[in-house]
C-alpha cells in the first residue's frame, strides 16, 4: 500500500482546519504561524505529485479508491496532467494567501484561517475528485468557506456580494446535480450497477438529445463558475467585496473550476452536444472576451477592473479550449495557471495599496509609483504578465489559446486577438492612473514601500511568471498525453455518432460497452492496452 | 569566430538582470559602467562575429543556435533559436555600436537623475530585447524582441512617470503598438497553420516551393506589415512616435530613432521573400511608406519643438526604408536604415545636448545664435543635417538615393515622386532646424542664458563619434554610377535578401536621378536659408497667408484628436454607456430583478397567511375543494 | 327499505355543513361543535357502509371515533378555556398574534 | 415470542408517562429534572427493545402491530427524536416557568401515538395513534400557559387539526365504503384490483391525503404550520417538525407507495402528489423568504422539506425517504436547539436582529447553529445534501424529472433564507448585548449529537443506511 | 315508515345545523348540536346499529354537550357571537358548500345501490359487537385507553389551577 498522497494533500488543511478549533483565538500569531506552517507543508508535499508524475500516460495516476457510501458512490480520487497543474496552483497560493493577509486581517483571525482551509480543501478535492458525487461534494462544499470569507472579512457590500455568489453558483451546481442523477440513472438502466466513476461516464454514448440537456445542465454550472458572458455580474461584486485573499483565490482558482469542469466533465461526455453548441459558446466567449475588456476599461474601482478583466481572461481560456485542439487546450490550461498567478497577484497588489490606503478607487491614487518604486516593480511584472507580454508567463498562454482558436476558427481568432490590445489597453491605463503622474492626493505620500512579508510573497509569483514564461516545457510537457487524450477521446465519440448518423440506426437512448463488445470499441481497446 | 555570437544579447540581459536585483545598492559609478560595459561586450562579440560571418561561405548560413525548445504544443513549436546571419549581424553591429554610444552619452545626460539606475537597467533591457529581435531566429522569438522593445519602449518613454505627459505618452506607445502587434501575431498564426513553422528558414524555403498561395501571402505580408506600421510609426499607426518625445533624449536617439522603430523594416526585409512572393504587399509598403515619408515631413514643418521636428523626421525617414523594401530593394532600405541609424541618434544627441546645455528647453523659437555657446554641438548637429538632407558624399545621400533609384527603376514613379518631394522637405525643416537653433538672434530665455554650457565629454564624445559615421557610413554602398562593385552593404546582404527581379538602369538616368535629388536637397536648405536667415518675415507671412494650412499642419493635420474621438473617445463612452444600462440595468437586473420577483412571490403568497383560523380553513376548504375536482374530473 | 344513498347524501351535507359552520362561525366554542357535526357526519356515513357491507367492523370504527371525539372534546374545551382565562375572548378573530 | 413482548416498545414508553406522572407529585419542583432523566433511561429501554425485534419480522394483532424492520427504524427514530427533544427542554422548562411533570408524560404520550402509527397497517390504530399524538401535541402547544401566543398556537393547532381529523375520518369511512376493509394492504388490494368502488376509494384516498398532508404539513394543508411553530415553546416546535411529520410520511409511505406500485387509478393520484409536492416546495421556500422571525424560518423551511420528502413518496424511494427523516431530525432539532440555547430567563431571542454577531459571541453555538442550516440547505457535506442526494436522484430515476428541477430551483431559494441566518450571525455587528443562560450542559449534549448526527450522516452514512436497507428490505410493510 | 322517520330526522338534524349556524347565542347552538345528535342516533338505529346510537346519544348528545354547556356556562359571554356576516364570507361559503356537496355526490353516486339489499337483520347485536372490540379490536381498543389517558393528562395540565411561583 502506498501512501495516499493525494489524500494528504486534500486532507491536510482541513486537518489544519480542526486543529485550530481547539486553539486560543487570542494566540493570533501563532495561528498565523502554523497556519502558514501548514500551508507551506501542504505545498512540498503536493510538490511530490509533481516529482513523481508520469507523464506518459493519459490515466489519473496516485489513484486512491476506496469504498465510501455505495451503489456507484465512492471515494476515487486521481489526477491527470489537466488537474496537476491546478491543485499545484492552489497548493502554491495558500501559503502566499496566508502571509497576504497577515496583517489585513486582524480580528476573528482563527475562524480566516479555518475558513481559508476548508476552501483549500474543498478547491484541491473538486481537482482530484474522480466520482461525480465525490466531485459534487467538493464543488459545492466549497463554497461555504467562500461565503463566510466574502461575508466577514469583506467591503460596505459584502453581504450583498456573497449572497449573489452563493445563490448565482448553487443556480448553475444544482441544475448539474439533476444532469448527475439523470446520467447516473441512466447508467443503471444500461448496465444494472450503479456507478458515478466518470470513466465509466465517459464509455457511455447517450443519445444526441439527451445530451443537450445534460450539457446544458453542466455547462450552465461551469459557465456560471467561470463566468462566461453573460452569467458574469456575480464576478465584479464578489471580487470587490472580497478581502484580498478571497479575491486572490476566487480568482486564482476557483474560476478555474468552471473550466475545468468543462474539461473534465462536459468534453467528454457530451462530445456531440457539444459540437451542436460550439458556435453559441464560440460567440459568447468573444462577447465576454470584448465586453469583459471594454467593461474593465472604465471601471473607477481597481478590483472591480481586474475582475472584468478576469471576465475577459476567462473568456479567452473558454474559447481556447472550445477549439478542441490540443494546442488550444493546452494553452487553455496554460492560461489557466497563468491567469491565476496575474490575476492572483495583481490583487494582492490591489490589497497592498488598499491596506495602506482603505481605498481602490482608481482617483484615488497617482503617482504611487515615485513613494513605493519596489512595488511598482512588482506591480509592473504582475501587470504585464497578464497583459501578456513575452518573457511573461502569460505570453505562451496566450500564444497558444490563440493559436489554437485559430486553427479551429479564424474569425473567431481574429475577434480574440482584440484581447492583446484590450488588455494592454485598460491594463496599462489603470497603472497610468494609479502607479504614474503626479501625486495628488496627500495619502498616497504617507505610502511606505512593501516590507519584508510583502516581498516574500510576490517574489514565488514574479519568479514563476518568468519561469513559466520563458522555459514552458516544464509545464507543458506533463500534459501533452492527458490533453492529446481528451482530444482524441472527444473525437473518436463524435466520430462514433455520425457514423450511426449515416447508418441510419435508431437513435440509441444510451449505450454503455458491455465486457465483451469493449474488445471491439477503440476506446475501451486503447484503455486496456494502456493498462 | 561566429561560435559565440549567441552572448550577444546575454550579456545585457545579465547585466539587466544584475541591475534590477542589486541596481539600489550599487554605486552610481560602477551602474554606468557596468550598463555600457555590457553593451560593449556585446559589440565586441558582434564585431568578432560579423568578422566570422564574412569568412562564412553561403552555404552555411544562417548560423543557428537553439538555446532550448520553448513553446512546444500541437503544431505550435517554436525554439528559443538565435540566428547569425548578415542581415541580422548588421543589425546586432547597430544596435551594440550605436547602444554603446547612447550608452556612454546617457552616463553624462542622465548624471543628475534620480532614477539613474532604473534608466541605465531598462536601457539594458531594451538592448537586450532588440537583439532579441534581431537575432531571433524564428517569428516568435522575433515577436518575443517585438513585444519587449515595445516594452522598453512604454518604460523609457514613461521614465519621467509623474508627469502626466510623459505617462500618458508610454501607454499610448504601448497601446498603439499593440494594435500592430495583434495583427502580427494573426500573421504568425497564417503561417504557422499554412507552413507549420516560424523559423524564417523554413517559411523562406517553403514560399520558395510553393506552399501558399500568392493572395494568402499577400493576406500574411499585410498582416506582419500592419505590426510594422505599428512598430515602426507608419501611418495610420504612426500617433505615439511624436509623443514618445517625453523620454529621455537618449532614449529618443536610440529607440525612437535607430533601432527599435527600425525593427518593422528589419521584419520586412526579414521576410523578404513572403513580401517578394506576394507583390501586390510590397505595392502597398511602398505606397504607405512613400505617403508617410511625405505626410510626416509636412508635419515636421511647422512644429517648434526639436525633438518633435525630429520625431517627423524619423517617422518619414523611416518611409524612405519602407518605400525601399517596397519596391524590392531591401538592401537599399537596410541600407538606409543603417546609415539612419547613425545620423538620426546623432541629431538627438546633439539636439539632446542642446537641451542639456538651456536646461531642458525646447521650443526652437526660444533659442538662436547657440552657434557660439555650443562649440561642439553645432557642427556635430549640422553634419546631422546635412546626412539626412541628401547632400553627396555623407551616408544619408547614399542610402535615401539607392532607395530613390531603385524606386524609379522598378517603375514606382508616383512613389518616387512623393520620395523627391520628401526629400525638400525633409531638407527644408532640417535646416529650418539648424537655422532657427544656431543661427539668427538668442531668443533665450535669461535664466537658460545664465547656465548656457557646452556638454561634459561623456556626451560629447559619442557625438563626435556619431558624427564621424554620418560622414563615413555611406561609404560601404556606394551607388553604381561610382563604380560597379562598390556596394559592399548589397552584397553582403545577398545571401538574406534572395533579389526578385533587377532592373538595371542607364548610366544616364542614375546620374539624372542623383541630380536630381540633390537639386532638391539644395533647393529644400536654399529655402530654409530664404526663410529663417535672408528674410526671416515670410514665414509669417505665409502663415498669414494660409492661416487654414498653417492650422491644420501646426496641429498635425489633427490626427490625434480624429483618433481620440473616434476610437478612443467613442470606445470609453460607449463602454460606459453599456456599462450603466446594459451591465447594471440589463444583466445585472436581470439577475437582481429574478430575486426581487421571487421575494415579491414570496411577499404575495404571505399576503395569505393572516393569523386568522377562519381564513386558514378557507384555505382548506379551497385545498379540499381543489383536490377533490382534481380527482373527479 | 330506505336506500344507503340517502344516508351517504345526508351525511355528506352534514358534514360540509359542518365544514362551512366551522368556516363562518367566528367563536371558538361553536368552531369546535362544527367539527364534531363533521365527525357525527362521518359517522353516518361509516355506519351506512357498514350496513351495505353487513359487516360488524364498521361500528366498531364509528365506536372509535366516538371515543376520539369525545377525548377530543376534553382537551378542546380546555384549549378554549384557557384561551379565556388568558384572553377574555372566545373570538376566533382575535386570535391574531401570529401571522405573515 | 409472546404477544406481550411485542407490545414492550410502546408499553415502556406508556409506562414511563404514566410513572412521570406519579413521581411527578412527589417531587419538588426544583427537582423535576429528574424526570426527565427517568424519561430518557425508559427511551433507553423502548430503543433497546425496539433493537432487540429488529431482524424478525413479526406481527401481531392481524398486522394491527407489526413489528417490520421499518416500523421498528421509526420508531427508533422517532425515539431518538424525543430523547433530543427531552434533552433540549430540561432548562427551557424551568427557565420559561413551564416545569410541569406533566410536560414529559405529554411527550411520551405522544410519543407512544407515534409508535401506535408507524407499527400499525390499520387505518383505524392509525387514526387512533395520531390522535393520541394529536391530543397530546395539543396540550404540548399549549404548555406555556401564561404565553398568550402558545395559547393561540394550542387553540390553532387543535381547531384546525381537528377539522383535519374529521377529513381523515371521513375518507376512512369512503375507503371502508370502498373495500370494506381498513387495513392498508387490504384497501391498496382492492383498490388495484379493482374489485372496490373507483370513484369513492379514490376520493377517499384524496381525503386521507388532506388529513395527512395537514399534519405533515403540506401546502395547502400547511398553514397552521409557522403559527403554531411560533406559539409553541420551543422544544415542543422542535418536536412537531419532526415527529408528526415523520409519523405522517410513513403512514403515507405505507399508503402509497404500494399503491403507485402498479395500480390501475393511481395515476390521477400521482398527479395530485405531484402538484403538492410542486407547490409545497416552491410556496414554502418563497413565504420563508420573508420572515424576520426565526422559529417562522423553521417552520416554513419545514413545510417546504414537506415538499421535498413528498417528492420522495412519488419517487418510491422509501429508502431515501427514511433516510431523509433521519437527517432532518437531526438537524431540524439542531437548529431549534440553537434557538432554544439563544435564551435566558423568560426571553428567547428569535427575531433575525436579535442574531446579530451571535457566530462570534457564542461561536460554538454559532457554528453547530451554522452547520445545521447548511444541513438544512443542502450543502455538503451534510446529511442534508445526501438526503437530497438520494431524494432527488431517485426520482429523477422515476422519471420525475421537471419535478427534481422545481426541488432543485425551490431549495435554492431555500438558500438564501437559511444563509440569511448565517449572514445575521456572522456577517452583521451586533447592535445590542444579548446574554444568553449558558448553564444548560443536556442542551449541548444535544447540540453535539445533533452535529455528530449531521456529519455523520452527511461523511460516513454507511451504518445507517446499512440499517435502513434492512429496514427497507421487509417489504412489503409487514 | 322508515322513509318518514328518515327524512323528519334528515330534516330535523340539517335544520338544526342550520340554526347553529345562524344563531348567535352559544348556549342555543348547544342546543341545537344536541337535536342534531340526537337525530343522529335516531339515524344510527336506522341503520341497524342500535349500540353505537345509544353511545351516540349518551355519549355525544350527553356527556360531551353537557361538557360543552359547562363551558359556555364558565364563559358566558354576554354577547352572543353570531356568524360572520361579511358578504364575501357568505358568499364563499355558500359557493364553497354546494361545490363541496356536488363533488362529494358526485363521487358517492350510485356506489351503494347494488349491494344495498342484501341486508342483514341482526347486524347491530351489541353481544357480537362486544365479541369483536375484544377479539379483533383488542389492539385498537386498549389504545383508546391510552388516548384517553392522554387527554385527560392534556386537559389537566391546561386549566389546572397552579400555584405561581
Amino acid at each position: 500500500m502506498e501512501i495516499p498522497i493525494l489524500s494528504i494533500v486534500t486532507f491536510l488543511p482541513l486537518a489544519g482546519a480542526l486543529l485550530f478549533i481547539f486553539i486560543n483565538r487570542d494566540k493570533e500569531n501563532l495561528l498565523r504561524y502554523l497556519a502558514l506552517f501548514i500551508s507551506i507543508i501542504t505545498f512540498i508535499v503536493s510538490l511530490y505529485l509533481y516529482f513523481n508524475f508520469n507523464a506518459q500516460t493519459p490515466d489519473p495516476q496516485f489513484v486512491e479508491k476506496g469504498p465510501w457510501i455505495g451503489y456507484g458512490i465512492n471515494y476515487h480520487v486521481g489526477i491527470d496532467g489537466i488537474s496537476l497543474y491546478l491543485v499545484l496552483l492552489t497548493t502554491f497560493l495558500m501559503p502566499i494567501v496566508i502571509l497576504s493577509s497577515w496583517t489585513y486581517i486582524q480580528n476573528r483571525v482563527k475562524e480566516y484561517l479555518i475558513f481559508m482551509f476548508l476552501l483549500q480543501t474543498g478547491i484541491i478535492g473538486v481537482f482530484v475528485a474522480l466520482n461525480l458525487f465525490l466531485f459534487y461534494v467538493f464543488w459545492e462544499a466549497m463554497l461555504i468557506p467562500m461565503y463566510f470569507l466574502i461575508g466577514i472579512w469583506g467591503g460596505k457590500r459584502k453581504i450583498y456580494a456573497t449572497v449573489k455568489f452563493v445563490l448565482f453558483t448553487m443556480l448553475g451546481s444544482l441544475l448539474m446535480l439533476v444532469a448527475i442523477f439523470y446520467m447516473y440513472n441512466l447508467f443503471y438502466k444500461a448496465t444494472g450497477t450503479y456507478s458515478l466513476n466518470i470513466f465509466d461516464y465517459y464509455r457511455m454514448i447517450l443519445n444526441p438529445n439527451v445530451q443537450v440537456w445534460l450539457f446544458l445542465a453542466f455547462g450552465l454550472a461551469f459557465a456560471i463558475k467561470v463566468p462566461m458572458f453573460p452569467f458574469h455580474t456575480w464576478l465584479p461584486d464578489a471580487h470587490v467585496e472580497a478581502p484580498t485573499a478571497g479575491s486572490v483565490v476566487l480568482a486564482a482558482v476557483l474560476l478555474k473550476m468552471g473550466t475545468y469542469g468543462f474539461l473534465r466533465f462536459a468534453f467528454p461526455m457530451f462530445p456531440d452536444a457539444l459540437q451542436k453548441f460550439l458556435p453559441v459558446l464560440g460567440v459568447l466567449c468573444i462577447i465576454g472576451i470584448i465586453y469583459g475588456g471594454l467593461m474593465a476599461l472604465i471601471q473607477k474601482d481597481v478590483k472591480s477592473l481586474v475582475a472584468y478583466s478576469s471576465v475577459s481572461h476567462m473568456g479567452l481560456i473558454m474559447l481556447a479550449i472550445f477549439a478542441l485542439n490540443l494546442e488550444g487546450i493546452e494553452g487553455g490550461i496554460y492560461q489557466m495557471l497563468n491567469h491565476g498567478l496575474s490575476t492572483g497577484a495583481l490583487f494582492l497588489c490591489v490589497g497592498i495599496l488598499y491596506e495602506r490606503s482603505h481605498t481602490r478607487l482608481i482617483k484615488d491614487f497617482g503617482g504611487v509609483s515615485k513613494q513605493m518604486p519596489i512595488f511598482s516593480a512588482f506591480f509592473l511584472v504582475c501587470m504585464l504578465s497578464s497583459v501578456g507580454l513575452p518573457g511573461l508567463n502569460g505570453f505562451v498562454g496566450e500564444i497558444l489559446c490563440l493559436f489554437g482558436v485559430f486553427k479551429a476558427n479564424k474569425v473567431l481568432a481574429i475577434l480574440g486577438v482584440t484581447t492583446v490590445i484590450l488588455a494592454a489597453a485598460y491594463l496599462l491605463w489603470m497603472f497610468q492612473r494609479v502607479m504614474q503622474g503626479p501625486i495628488t492626493n496627500d495619502k498616497v505620500r504617507s505610502f511606505k514601500d512593501l516590507n519584508l512579508r510583502e516581498i516574500a510573497y510576490l517574489t514565488p509569483i514574479v519568479i514563476l511568471m518568468f519561469w513559466m514564461g520563458i522555459y514552458p516545457q516544464t509545464f507543458l510537457r506533463k500534459m501533452d498525453v492527458s490533453v492529446s487524450n481528451l482530444v482524441n477521446q472527444v473525437n473518436r465519440k463524435e466520430a462514433i455518432f455520425t457514423e450511426a448518423k449515416k447508418e441510419n440506426k435508431p437513435p440509441v437512448n444510451m449505450h454503455v460497452l458491455t465486457e465483451n463488445e469493449k474488445d471491439k470499441d477503440p476506446i475501451a481497446k486503447e484503455d486496456k492496452e494502456s493498462q | 569566430m561566429t561560435d559565440y555570437f549567441w552572448l550577444i544579447p546575454l550579456i545585457p540581459a545579465l547585466s539587466t538582470l544584475i541591475l534590477v536585483l542589486f541596481g539600489q545598492k550599487l554605486p552610481k559609478k560602477y551602474v554606468s559602467f557596468q550598463a555600457c560595459f555590457a553593451v560593449f561586450a556585446s559589440f565586441a562579440i558582434s564585431v568578432i562575429s560579423f568578422i566570422g560571418l564574412l569568412q562564412t561561405s553561403h552555404e552555411h548560413l544562417p548560423i543557428i543556435k537553439n538555446l532550448f525548445s520553448w513553446i512546444y504544443a500541437g503544431n505550435f513549436q517554436a525554439d528559443l533559436a538565435l540566428q547569425l546571419d548578415p542581415l541580422s549581424s548588421i543589425m546586432t553591429l547597430v544596435v551594440t555600436g550605436v547602444g554603446f554610444l547612447i550608452h556612454v552619452y546617457s552616463v553624462g545626460y542622465m548624471a543628475d537623475d534620480e532614477g539613474y539606475t532604473r534608466y541605465f537597467t531598462y536601457l539594458n533591457l531594451f538592448t537586450f530585447a532588440m537583439l532579441i529581435l534581431v537575432m531571433g531566429s524564428n517569428l516568435v522569438v522575433m515577436f518575443v524582441g517585438w513585444e519587449g522593445v515595445g516594452l522598453c519602449s512604454y518604460l523609457l518613454i514613461g521614465f519621467w512617470f509623474d508627469k502626466h505627459s510623459a505617462a500618458n505618452a508610454g501607454k499610448k506607445a504601448f497601446i498603439v503598438n499593440r494594435i500592430g502587434d495583434a495583427a502580427f501575431l494573426l500573421g504568425i498564426f497564417f503561417i504557422f497553420i499554412n507552413i507549420g513553422s516560424g523559423e524564417f528558414s523554413i517559411i523562406n524555403q517553403a514560399i520558395g516551393s510553393g506552399a501558399i498561395t500568392q493572395s494568402l501571402a499577400t493576406l500574411i505580408a499585410i498582416l506582419l506589415f500592419v505590426g510594422a506600421t505599428g512598430k515602426s510609426a507608419q501611418i495610420p499607426l504612426y500617433i505615439w512616435l511624436p509623443d514618445a518625445m517625453e523620454g529621455p533624449t537618449p532614449v529618443s536617439a536610440l529607440i525612437h530613432a535607430a533601432t527599435m522603430v527600425t525593427a518593422g523594416v528589419y521584419m520586412v526585409a526579414r521576410m523578404n521573400v513572403l513580401f517578394t512572393f506576394s507583390g501586390s504587399a510590397n505595392s502597398v509598403v511602398a505606397i504607405i511608406g512613400a505617403v508617410t515619408a511625405v505626410f510626416a515631413a509636412t508635419m515636421a514643418l511647422t512644429q517648434n519643438d526639436i525633438k518633435r521636428v525630429l520625431a517627423y523626421s524619423t517617422i518619414s525617414q523611416i518611409g524612405y526604408m519602407f518605400i525601399g523594401c517596397g519596391v524590392g530593394a531591401y538592401a537599399a532600405g537596410m541600407f538606409h536604415l543603417y546609415t539612419h541609424a547613425f545620423f538620426k541618434s546623432l541629431l538627438f544627441l546633439a539636439a539632446g545636448s542642446v537641451m542639456h546645455a538651456l536646461s531642458g528647453e525646447l521650443n526652437m523659437q526660444k533659442m538662436g545664435g547657440l552657434r557660439k555657446y555650443l562649440p561642439l554641438t553645432y557642427p556635430t548637429f549640422l553634419i546631422g543635417a546635412i546626412a539626412i538632407a541628401g547632400i553627396p558624399f555623407l551616408s544619408g545621400f547614399f542610402s535615401k538615393d539607392a532607395i530613390l533609384t531603385s524606386a524609379y527603376a522598378n517603375g514606382q514613379y508616383l512613389v518616387w515622386a512623393l520620395g523627391i518631394f520628401g526629400a525638400v522637405l525633409t531638407a527644408f525643416y532640417m535646416f529650418r532646424l539648424i537655422f532657427l537653433t544656431f543661427f539668427g538672434n538668442e531668443r533665450l530665455e535669461p535664466a537658460a542664458k545664465s547656465h548656457l554650457h557646452e556638454s561634459p565629454p561623456a556626451m560629447t564624445i559619442p557625438l563626435v563619434l556619431l558624427a564621424f559615421f554620418s560622414i563615413v557610413a555611406g561609404y560601404v554602398g556606394l551607388p553604381v554610377v561610382v563604380g560597379k562593385n562598390l556596394d559592399f552593404f548589397g552584397r553582403f546582404l545577398e545571401p538574406v535578401i534572395h533579389k526578385a527581379h533587377e532592373v538595371h538602369l542607364s548610366l544616364g538616368t542614375e546620374w539624372m536621378l542623383i541630380l536630381i535629388s540633390v537639386a532638391v536637397a539644395v533647393t529644400g536648405i536654399f529655402i530654409a536659408w530664404v526663410f529663417y536667415i535672408k528674410n526671416p518675415k515670410i514665414p509669417p507671412n505665409l502663415v498669414a497667408r494660409f492661416p487654414g494650412l498653417y492650422k491644420i499642419l501646426y496641429n498635425k493635420y489633427y490626427v490625434d484628436e480624429i483618433y481620440n474621438t473616434l476610437f478612443v473617445n467613442s470606445t470609453i463612452k460607449g463602454s460606459e454607456i453599456v456599462y450603466d444600462h446594459f451591465d447594471l440595468k440589463v444583466i445585472d437586473g436581470a439577475v437582481n430583478g429574478s430575486a426581487k420577483a421571487t421575494n415579491f412571490f414570496g411577499k404575495i403568497l404571505s399576503y395569505f397567511q393572516t393569523g386568522f383560523i377562519k381564513d386558514y380553513a378557507l384555505i382548506f376548504l379551497l385545498g379540499a375543494i381543489l383536490l377533490l375536482g382534481y380527482l373527479l374530473f | 327499505m330506505i336506500p344507503l344513498s340517502y344516508f351517504l347524501i345526508l351525511s355528506i351535507i352534514l358534514f360540509v355543513l359542518g365544514a362551512i359552520a366551522f368556516f363562518v362561525k367566528r367563536d371558538l366554542i361553536t368552531q369546535f361543535m362544527a367539527i364534531e357535526i363533521m365527525f357525527s357526519a362521518a359517522n353516518l356515513a361509516i355506519l351506512a357502509f357498514a350496513k351495505a357491507a353487513t359487516s360488524l367492523d364498521g361500528q366498531i370504527i364509528v365506536f372509535f371515533v366516538i371515543t376520539v371525539a369525545a377525548a377530543e372534546a376534553a382537551v378542546g374545551l380546555a384549549i378554549i378555556l384557557l384561551i379565556f382565562r388568558q384572553k377574555k375572548t372566545i373570538k376566533s378573530e382575535d386570535i391574531k398574534l401570529m401571522k405573515g | 415470542m409472546n404477544t406481550f413482548y411485542a407490545l414492550f416498545p410502546l408499553l415502556i414508553i406508556v409506562a414511563a408517562s404514566l410513572l412521570v406522572m406519579i413521581l411527578e407529585v412527589f417531587f419538588k419542583r426544583e427537582d423535576r429534572s429528574y424526570l426527565a432523566y427517568l424519561s430518557l433511561l425508559f427511551l433507553i429501554a423502548s430503543a433497546a427493545a425496539c433493537v432487540k425485534f429488529w431482524n424478525k419480522g413479526y406481527s401481531y394483532f392481524d398486522g394491527n402491530l407489526s413489528l417490520s424492520n421499518l416500523s421498528l427504524f421509526f420508531c427508533s427514530i422517532l425515539i431518538v427524536a424525543t430523547f433530543l427533544v427531552i434533552l433540549i427542554s430540561m432548562k427551557y422548562l424551568t427557565l420559561h416557568s413551564a416545569n410541569y411533570g406533566e410536560y414529559y408524560a405529554l411527550l411520551l404520550f405522544a410519543l407512544s401515538g407515534m409508535i401506535i402509527m408507524v407499527s400499525s397497517s390499520d387505518l383505524i390504530v392509525i387514526f387512533l395513534g395520531l390522535e393520541v399524538l394529536s391530543l397530546s401535541s395539543y396540550a404540548l402547544a399549549g404548555l406555556r400557559r401564561e404565553d398568550e401566543k402558545s395559547n393561540e398556537a394550542a387553540i390553532k393547532y387543535f381547531l384546525l387539526g381537528s377539522f383535519a381529523s374529521a377529513f381523515l375520518v371521513f375518507g376512512i369511512a369512503f375507503l371502508y365504503g370502498a373495500t370494506q376493509a381498513t387495513a392498508i394492504p387490504s384497501i391498496i388490494e382492492g383498490l388495484k384490483t379493482g374489485s372496490s368502488i373507483g370513484t369513492l376509494g379514490l376520493v377517499g384516498l384524496g381525503l386521507v391525503v388532506i388529513g395527512f398532508g395537514f399534519k405533515v404539513a403540506v401546502v395547502p394543508f400547511h398553514m397552521w404550520t409557522p403559527d403554531v411553530y411560533q406559539g409553541a415553546p420551543t422544544p415542543i416546535t422542535a418536536f412537531f417538525s419532526v415527529g408528526p411529520k415523520a409519523v405522517g410520511f410513513a403512514v403515507l409511505l405505507r399508503i402509497f407507495i404500494p399503491y403507485f406500485q402498479d395500480a390501475l387509478e393511481s395515476q390521477l393520484l400521482f398527479g395530485l402528489l405531484w402538484i403538492i409536492a410542486a407547490i409545497t416546495m416552491i410556496a414554502g421556500n418563497l413565504i420563508a423568504l420573508r420572515q424576520t422571525n426565526v422559529k417562522r424560518i423553521l417552520a416554513y423551511s419545514s413545510i417546504a422539506h414537506a415538499g421535498y420528502l413528498m417528492v420522495a413518496i412519488l419517487a418510491k424511494d422509501i429508502l431515501g425517504l427514511v433516510f431523509y427523516l433521519t437527517a432532518y431530525l437531526f438537524m431540524n432539532i439542531g437548529a431549534f436547539a440553537a434557538v432554544i440555547a439563544l435564551g435566558k430567563k423568560d426571553h428567547e431571542y428569535l427575531e433575525l436582529e436579535d442574531y446579530r454577531g451571535i457566530g462570534f459571541r457564542y461561536p460554538w453555538i454559532g457554528a453547530t447553529f451554522a452547520v445545521f442550516l447548511i444541513s438544512l440547505a443542502g450543502f455538503p457535506p451534510t446529511g442534508g445534501f445526501l438526503a437530497k442526494f438520494y431524494v432527488f436522484s431517485a426520482a429523477v430515476r422515476q422519471g420525475l424529472v421537471s419535478l427534481v428541477i422545481i426541488g432543485v430551483l425551490a431549495s435554492l431559494v431555500s438558500v438564501f433564507y437559511y444563509l440569511r441566518i448565517i449572514i445575521y450571525m456572522y456577517m452583521r455587528e451586533p447592535a445590542y448585548e444579548v446574554d444568553i443562560n449558558y448553564d444548560n450542559p443536556s442542551l449541548f449534549l444535544a447540540l453535539f449529537l445533533c452535529l455528530y448526527g449531521v456529519l455523520q450522516l452527511g461523511i460516513f452514512p454507511g451504518n445507517i443506511l446499512v440499517l435502513i436497507r434492512q429496514a427497507v428490505a421487509a417489504l412489503p410493510f409487514l | 315508515m322508515a322513509h318518514f322517520l328518515f327524512f323528519l330526522l334528515a330534516i330535523i338534524c340539517i335544520a338544526s345545523v342550520l340554526g347553529m349556524i345562524i344563531s348567535k347565542d352559544q348556549a342555543y347552538n348547544a342546543l341545537f348540536l344536541i337535536v342534531a345528535f340526537v337525530c343522529m342516533g335516531g339515524l344510527f338505529a336506522l341503520l341497524e346499529a342500535p349500540f353505537i346510537a345509544a353511545v351516540q346519544i349518551i355519549i355525544y348528545a350527553g356527556a360531551i354537550m353537557i361538557l360543552f354547556i359547562f363551558v359556555i356556562m364558565m364563559i358566558n359571554l354576554r354577547k352572543g357571537v353570531g356568524p360572520e356576516k361579511k358578504r364575501w364570507t357568505v358568499y364563499f361559503a355558500v359557493v364553497i358548500a354546494f361545490v363541496l356537496i356536488a363533488e362529494l355526490v358526485l363521487t358517492v353516486k350510485g356506489t351503494l345501490e347494488p349491494i344495498s339489499s342484501a341486508a342483514v337483520e341482526k347486524l347491530g347485536n351489541p353481544t357480537d359487537l362486544g365479541r369483536l372490540l375484544f377479539t379483533k379490536y383488542l389492539y385498537p381498543f386498549e389504545i383508546t385507553s391510552i388516548l384517553i389517558i392522554a387527554a385527560l393528562v392534556g386537559a389537566i395540565v391546561l386549566v389546572k389551577k397552579r400555584d405561581k411561583e
